[in-house]
């Protein structure tokens, strides 16, 4: 039986033919998976589907039914369900009431939050998915976010379930549960689409895999007749091997050193407890563990957000009594925010504006506190095309750009700016491959050019690959260092969930 | 509060820039429709309004024109100083609803370096400027509190803004003006005393009494823009205006100063607002009057709203309201109440929220010409 | 879509409609020789139950005989409706209706002030230009100088120069009022009527008049009762009768039965306020006869101090009219009528001996027996007359 | 001491009649701002209300019914406010900015138009008039208490509304989905729920409110509409729902703690003596405006709206 099957599905934005006459049919109880490169337009694809947009053209069965899906609700009641890449949960609600939200128990109009709460945790553990029912969702980590979303569709009977880039923000671990839940979900009878760039993923978890590239169908392959490379071939559209080219580190004196740094989260709880460590100019240091043990507050204290609680940060010898985001970069600090939309751009400002952010006071972009357009025009022309931010029309607002493109300008700004430490973020969080790569090798050619990097990353590959030096952060303690040539992922993994400890390498 | 920013800003880049232009100046035009239909329902002819309002508002030749002319620019420069208020702040994230406190608190400080013996000796063009001055750092200071308290406390500036004005007020009618600052009773004169000769604004279109208020304000506009656009110190401020409210942290990353621009912000957003206050002291009343009753605060929101927070729209916005305002005392003589032209302004205000509504339909206009398919607009547009 | 389209087409058709209804031919009114008197309100405007309301009744009622109709314009009104209009102390005044027209201009803003005196100068070509409140006294004064064939009229104030300094050109003529003598009478009748031995005083702002309403009302108390208490408060507003209300409320919570407002419309408030309690507590109002009006509370007036505006405007339309016209400073003292205090309840809550000695207190400020202080502050020192 | 009780009593319901017309605002402001739209027209809709509430009680010589034509006006403004805001995903605060100002002209327009004054109109049936009042006079003489032993029914409309409100919001289905609405609109469309729908609601609701806050002042306390009515009052009840943290109960606390101000400071100035005489009046009247920015300094510190209060929402297409 064909759970789902979309046929000449068009959709036109302005400027954008997103989707181009796709054909698609999936099979009842199998996971299905839509791979393509960030804009080819699955989430779109995805967004029909579920009613949230209006297709130009195009039709849709369900169930070998043919249907009309104008809304969210439609959907819903053709017991689809989607898990969207940016979490649809409200941060101030508990997972309860984020759960029955839209289909709530209730006596008379009376929300029955009792009733909600026994409910919620009877479906946890039918689908054995552990969620504290009245926890705030603001205070859960990613992975626990998304088991709520989850158990959302999962509560309102979805057959079909859409996950849109499930596993972009969580870690190894997370990602292991998060298959072991769709597995068992799949023996349940459930048809599930999986929509990822990550090809290791789809290799490992999907029965088909559908290819999208710039809107079109490439083809869909049986898992057990493809390859990686030939996945990749097929998303690209020419050869590529995501391999992170290595560098000797050419270490020299010390840039950032850290001593028994404590700093309080936002919510007032101590997050990092005491960590101690230094950044050498020419090497990356690469800091491991599960989203939520502390990088935060490590990010916000080097950056200056956050006033540490205890201990101090040195750069270039020199102790900072007080960090303000102004005098740390001064000094000559770059930082690569992992949330593009809040920390790395202003989004209705034109490339050319975001560009100089940060060293729009220095000359030749200002002097004496008057622009000079001209040269900020030159400048950002100049780096647009040394980057690859497309369209290369420096007039294009920020918001306007795809998150790659989003994410260059960034690399642009930052990397642009006078600096002797670099602050990598997550830097790749939601990229595809092209722009991945293209990041690893800007990191890799800072490095050669003697910036001290610390890269914060959920992704082990990217630590192991990139780092000369890997600490593991865990309960905001570091637990572990180490090099890559003398670990390995798993267990680098053990000691991000605290299970194994390693004595520190002596300062 | 969050989306005073969302705001298209003025530039050919845009593919329909002229749709900026363009859309105001069709909301203008309905407010006059419905409000004529408004007149007509109420009994009057709104021929014979229109008529008056627009023979007395200065904007068009005829009999006296030359006065109504004076007293229009006289207006709209104290609407261009309150609404360049509002949209100074507004351009840096804050919702400044204490343009009617800055402008009182202008008025004072311009009457008490007036009259107050050190200051009313000196020659006119050391004293003028110095009033000046002045007025626009009392103002500024005012303002600053609110940027302060936003900053250093975090309490939302809608707040602090209208109890300030209600402090500003009680403190200067009920105790500066009939306190410290009273005239000596044989003047024969309630409120402060006048100011000296060499604090009244020069005029510069006798009979009339037109001064350079409205040359001051449009340099000051001019300054402003140039400090939007030209500046860093304009441009950190408007990375704060598309981030500040939706708790965005891209400037303070960058390592902007978020915290002290949004003190600056409120200074200078109090400073132009206060010269409001000013011109109508030294250029108007001579002494701050024991009754003040401004309104030019509030009507000031209209008009950056109206001028889109643009530094050219604010004019032409101060401009018009002047015009109506101008206009509005004459309409009596046709026996229509006085408040009239601020019916047209509230029409004007909401067809410009509207302006999607508007711009849809010009687009669907544009469209059928171009015979296009797609619909550049999309939004709530069912 | 269709509809939609149609409706829009109904829109401009109906727009249409209007704007050639509207340009229908008028019949213009035949131009009558009459005289023209302009009057110009401050902000407060037309409706404010106060002096400007007073000044209207001066201009179109009495000197008019006409009455403003809704819409716009005027309509005559009756002999019946003139007389009633006429106050029971100004019976004896010989008012008369004058012919004249009218022409009113509300201001909205103290910017309007002098276009508006220039439009009813310059385009109407009034007679007499009446101001009305002192906040005109720069505006007379410099209108004055600019049209020197125009009378002027101010209430409240003398002509004041660009620089603030009193003036006297020889076409304006100033009003003022001796509030402090009948604020100090109806203190009197207050001391009289209380049974609390606590009176209230409600005042708008500390303006001239208002102060002078408050040091006649101690004066008037302490003549008759040294050791009344007075709680006195200012509300910050003249306009805001809510506030009045809420301190009428405060002040009888504290003991007061009889209270007093110098406040305008916010003491609006306090006759609603008395109104609901009913007996024992007395209101007095202010500048008008407020027991006559049945908007307030007329059962428990007590008594109203009256500031006839309306009589001072009359009678500068009266000199216009007669050609007898003065410039100069007239001052309205209880002497000649332009001060006084109503009969209203006084008579129900005071002994014709109590009675009594207020007549005589007002023979003895009319014959120039004593003082009645201006300033609240200089009550304290003041010595209270004795032997009435 | 015992004689203290009723001033205390007086003062208490003083402090009450100022309270309701600002905390219906509030009220208006709390419904529609949880929803996630902004409403700064709360003043203007007042303003509205209280005179259409007059005007329908002139008319009729009823006070119900001058509530109806208040609560009318209320839906009109409401949806407007809706139509530009929701259907047109419209600049909130322009649309408020709008109504303020229309409120401002038309109001004494038509005033003008059908009382022929530009001040007052004349007096008309209210609730305030001693008989319409609720009294429990078993409660006179008890201290605290005996304040509510002769209120309108408005402010006791109001006070209930405080815990109705409350528990709408907190503890209803319609409530959790106004919420989720006004903190994460995609969240709530994703599930099923009709934003548009949700939001017109809570606009037109809130507007309402804001108009029983009009009617409070010209049907509750008063029995007339005087044209500088509201007074910042919308603007006040605006501050106190955001000092309240868009709660009814903290809008509640926010508008007792400056109406307790307010009357304090009338007593202030009426019974000053010795030095208290000495400090100027101004200083009193600010007392209430001062208190609050003091309080909030003080004490409640930052306040944090819902997450996507004035973000206009747009389906997308």
């Amino acid at each position: 039986m064909k759970a789902l099957e979309v046929k000449g599905i068009v959709k036109q934005f302005p400027g954008v033919l997103a989707n181009d006459s796709i054909n698609l049919s999936i099979n009842k109880g199998e996971i299905y998976a839509i791979v393509g490169e960030n804009g080819a337009g699955k989430s779109t694809l995805m967004k029909i589907i579920y009613g949230l947009y209006t297709p130009t053209s195009g039709e849709i069965f369900v169930f070998d039914k043919k249907v009309d899906i104008k809304t969210p609700h439609d959907a819903i009641g053709l017991k689809i369900g989607m898990v969207h890449q940016e979490f649809m949960l409200v941060a101030r609600f508990t997972v309860t009431q984020n759960i029955v939200l839209g289909d709530e128990p209730s006596k008379g109009i009376v929300f029955d939050y009792k009733k909600a709460l026994s409910e919620v945790k009877e479906l946890s553990e039918k689908f054995v998915l552990k969620v504290d029912p009245a926890e705030k969702v603001a205070n859960l980590p990613v992975g626990i976010q998304q088991r709520v979303e989850i158990l959302k569709i999962l509560r309102r009977g979805a057959e079909i379930l859409i996950f849109d880039e499930p596993t972009a923000v969580l870690t190894p671990e997370e990602t292991e549960d998060l298959f072991k839940t769709l597995m068992k979900l799949k023996k349940d009878g459930k048809t599930i689409i999986f929509i990822s760039h990550k090809l290791k993923e789809v290799m490992a978890i999907a029965d088909r895999i559908a290819v999208l590239r710039r809107g079109k169908l490439q083809g869909v392959v049986e898992k057990g007749k493809t390859s990686e490379v030939e996945l990749a071939r097929m998303v690209v559209g020419r050869d590529v091997v995501l391999k992170i080219p290595k560098a000797e580190a050419k270490v020299g004196g010390t840039v950032v050193s850290v001593r028994d740094l404590m700093v309080k989260s936002k919510r007032g709880i101590v997050g990092l407890k005491g960590v101690s460590f230094d950044v050498r100019a020419g090497e990356i240091v690469g800091i491991a563990g599960v989203e939520g043990n502390g990088q935060a507050e490590l990010v916000n204290a080097l950056i200056g957000f956050t006033r540490p609680v205890n201990g101090t940060i040195t750069f270039d010898g020199k102790e900072l009594r007080v960090i303000t985001p102004f005098n740390i970069r001064k000094k000559g600090m770059a930082y690569i925010p992992k949330d593009r939309k809040m920390r790395g751009l202003v989004l209705p400002f034109r490339s050319r504006e975001n560009i100089i952010m940060g060293q729009h006071t220095l000359y030749p972009f200002s002097k004496n506190g008057v622009l000079n357009s001209i040269e900020i025009d030159k400048f950002a022309t100049k780096k647009l095309e040394e980057f690859d931010v497309r369209p290369r029309d420096i007039h294009t607002k920020a918001r306007n750009l795809s998150g790659g493109n989003q994410q260059k300008l960034i690399l642009a700004k930052e990397m642009s700016m006078e600096h002797k430490f670099l602050l990598a973020s997550q830097p790749t969080r939601g990229l595809d491959i092209g722009a991945m790569e293209f990041v690893y090798h800007k990191l890799i050619e800072e490095k050669e050019k003697g910036v001290a990097i610390l890269l914060i990353s959920l992704e082990l590959s990217e630590i192991m690959g990139l780092s000369d030096r890997i600490l593991v952060l865990y309960n905001g303690e570091i637990v572990g260092e180490t090099t890559p040539d003398k670990t390995t992922e798993e267990e680098l993994g053990l000691m991000m969930l605290g299970l194994k400890r390693q004595k520190r390498v002596a300062q | 509060m969050k989306d005073v920013l969302k705001r298209i800003v003025f530039g050919k880049r845009e593919k329909y820039w002229w749709m900026n232009a363009l859309v105001p100046l069709i909301s203008i035009l309905l407010a006059f429709i419905v409000g004529a239909i408004f007149i007509k329902i109420t009994g009057r002819s709104p021929v014979v309004a229109y008529k008056l309002l627009f023979g007395a508002s200065g904007l068009f030749p005829g009999p006296y024109w030359k006065s109504h002319f004076a007293e229009m620019l006289l207006s709209s420069s104290m609407y261009i100083a309150t609404g360049l208020g509002f949209a100074i702040a507004a351009k840096g994230g804050l919702f400044n609803i204490g343009a009617e406190g800055h402008f009182i608190v202008g008025g004072i400080a311009a009457a008490y370096l007036g009259y107050a013996k050190p200051f009313a000796g000196l020659p006119k063009f050391i004293h003028l400027p110095l009033i000046i001055v002045g007025v626009m750092l009392a103002g500024g200071i005012w303002g600053a509190i609110a940027g302060y308290l936003k900053a250093k406390r975090g309490i939302h500036e809608v707040i602090t803004t209208i109890m300030l004005n209600w402090i500003a007020l009680y403190l200067i009618e009920a105790w500066l003006v009939t306190g410290p600052m009273k005239a000596a009773v044989e003047t024969g004169v309630s409120g402060t005393p006048y100011i000296s000769l060499s604090a009244k604004l020069p005029k510069i279109f006798p009979p009339t009494r037109l001064n350079i208020s409205i040359i001051i304000i449009l340099a000051v506009t001019f300054l402003v823009w140039y400090l939007f656009y030209k500046t860093t110190f304009g441009y950190e401020i408007r990375t704060m205006g598309h981030t500040l409210i939706f708790g965005m942290e891209a400037p303070k990353a960058a390592g902007i100063n978020v915290e002290r621009r949004t003190i600056q912000t409120m200074f200078i957003a109090g400073a132009v607002a206060a010269l409001g206050g000013a011109f109508m002291i030294l250029g108007v009343l001579f002494q701050y009057p024991p009754i003040f009753e401004g309104g030019y605060g509030f009507d000031g929101i209209a008009v950056a709203l109206i001028g889109q927070n643009e530094p050219l729209g604010v004019i032409l916005a101060g401009i018009l309201i002047g015009a109506l305002r101008t206009g509005a005392t004459t309409v009596q003589l046709a026996h229509i109440p006085k408040t009239f032209p601020s019916i047209i302004e509230g029409f004007t205000v909401a067809f410009i929220a509207l302006q999607m509504l508007i711009r849809y339909w010009i687009m669907k206009f544009v469209m059928r010409k171009k015979k296009s398919i797609q619909s550049e607009m999309g939004g709530g547009a069912k | 879509m269709r509809i939609k389209k149609l409706l829009v087409l109904l829109l401009v058709v109906v727009m249409v409609g209007v704007v050639f209804v509207g340009c229908a031919p008028k019949t213009e009114e035949p131009v009558e020789e009459t005289i023209k008197i302009g009057l110009v309100t401050d902000v407060g405007g037309r409706g404010d139950r106060s002096f400007n309301d007073s000044a209207l009744r001066g201009l179109e009622t009495w000197a008019g005989k006409v009455q403003y109709v809704k819409g716009g314009g005027y309509e005559p009104i009756s002999d019946a409706e003139f007389n009633a209009s006429i106050p029971g102390d100004l019976k004896d005044k010989n008012i008369q209706p004058l012919g004249v027209s009218a022409m009113v201009l509300e201001s909205k803003d103290k910017k309007d002030y002098i276009p508006n005196i220039a439009t009813l100068v310059e385009q109407e070509e009034c007679d007499l230009v009446i101001g009305v409140g002192f906040m005109l006294a720069g505006a007379i004064g410099e209108s004055a100088e600019k049209y020197p064939d125009t009378k002027f009229m101010l209430i409240d104030a003398a002509a004041v120069d660009a620089d603030g300094k009193m003036i006297d050109p020889p076409n304006v003529v100033g009003y003022l009022f001796n509030e402090h003598e009948c604020g100090f009478l109806v203190g009197a009748v207050a001391a009289y009527a209380t049974g609390t031995g606590k009176v209230g005083y409600i005042g708008g702002m500390e303006i001239p008049p208002v102060l002078r309403y408050e040091a006649g009302y101690l004066a008037g108390l302490k003549t008759i009762d040294p050791s009344i208490v007075v709680i006195g408060q200012y509300t910050g507003s003249f306009t805001e009768p809510a506030l009045g209300k809420s301190a009428a409320e405060s002040q009888i919570s504290q003991g007061c039965d009889v209270l007093f407002h110098a406040a305008g419309a916010t003491g609006n408030g306090m006759f609603q306020s008395i109104c609901e309690r009913g007996a024992p507590y007395w209101g007095i109002g202010v500048d008008v006869d407020m027991g006559l009006d049945e908007n307030l509370c007329p059962p428990r007036t007590l008594t109203s101090s009256l500031k006839h505006v309306d009589y001072a405007t009359y009678l500068a339309i009266k000199s216009v009219v007669e050609g007898t016209f003065q410039s100069g400073l007239v001052t309205m003292t209880l002497k000649d009528g332009g001060v006084g205090y109503a009969p209203d309840h006084v008579a129900d809550a005071l002994t014709q001996d109590q009675i009594d000695k207020v007549e005589h207190l007002r023979e003895m400020i009319i014959d120039g027996i004593f003082e009645v202080p201006t300033d609240p502050d200089d009550v304290d020192s003041w010595t209270p007359p004795t032997g009435f | 001491m015992n004689s203290n009780i009723p001033f205390l009593n007086a003062s208490i319901a003083q402090a009450l009649d100022y309270t309701a017309p600002i905390l219906f605002a509030a009220l208006g402001g709390v419904m529609s701002e949880n929803a996630g739209v902004v409403n700064i027209a709360l003043e203007g809709m007042m303003r509205f209300a209280a005179f259409f509430g007059v005007w329908g009680s002139f008319v009729s010589g009823n006070a119900w019914v001058g509530l109806l034509w208040g609560v009318g006006i209320g839906i009109v403004l409401g949806a407007l406010h809706a139509y530009i805001t929701v259907k047109w995903a419209g600049d909130q605060i322009i649309s408020g900015v709008a109504i303020n100002v229309m409120a401002m002209g038309m109001v004494t327009y038509l005033l003008e138009s059908i009382f022929r004054t530009t001040g007052y109109s004349p007096p008309v049936a209210y609730f305030g008039a001693p008989a319409s009042k609720i009294h429990l006079t078993f409660l006179k003489g008890i201290p605290i208490l005996g304040a509510f032993a002769e209120l309108t029914i408005l402010i006791w409309f109001a006070l209930i509304l405080v815990v109705v409100l409350h528990f709408v919001l907190y503890h209803t289905v319609l409530g959790l989905r106004i919420r989720a609405v006004g903190e994460n609109p995609h969240a709530a469309e994703t599930l099923g729920i009709n934003v548009f729908k949700i939001k017109w609601f809570a606009v037109i609701a809130g507007s309402v409110l804001a108009a029983f806050g009009g009617l409070a002042l010209s049907l509750g306390t008063l029995s007339s509409f005087t044209n500088s009515m509201a007074m910042g009052k919308g603007f006040i009840g605006l501050a106190a729902m955001i000092f309240g943290k868009w709660t009814p109960f903290g809008a509640l606390g926010a508008i007792l703690i400056f109406a307790c101000a307010q009357v304090l400071q009338l007593f202030m100035q009426g019974t000053a003596t010795g030095f208290a005489k000495l400090i100027p009046l101004g200083f009193y009247l600010s007392l209430p405006y001062m208190l609050t920015i003091g309080a909030l300094i003080g004490v409640v510190g930052k306040a944090v709206g819902p997450a996507s209060d004035g973000v206009p929402y747009k389906k997308e297409s």
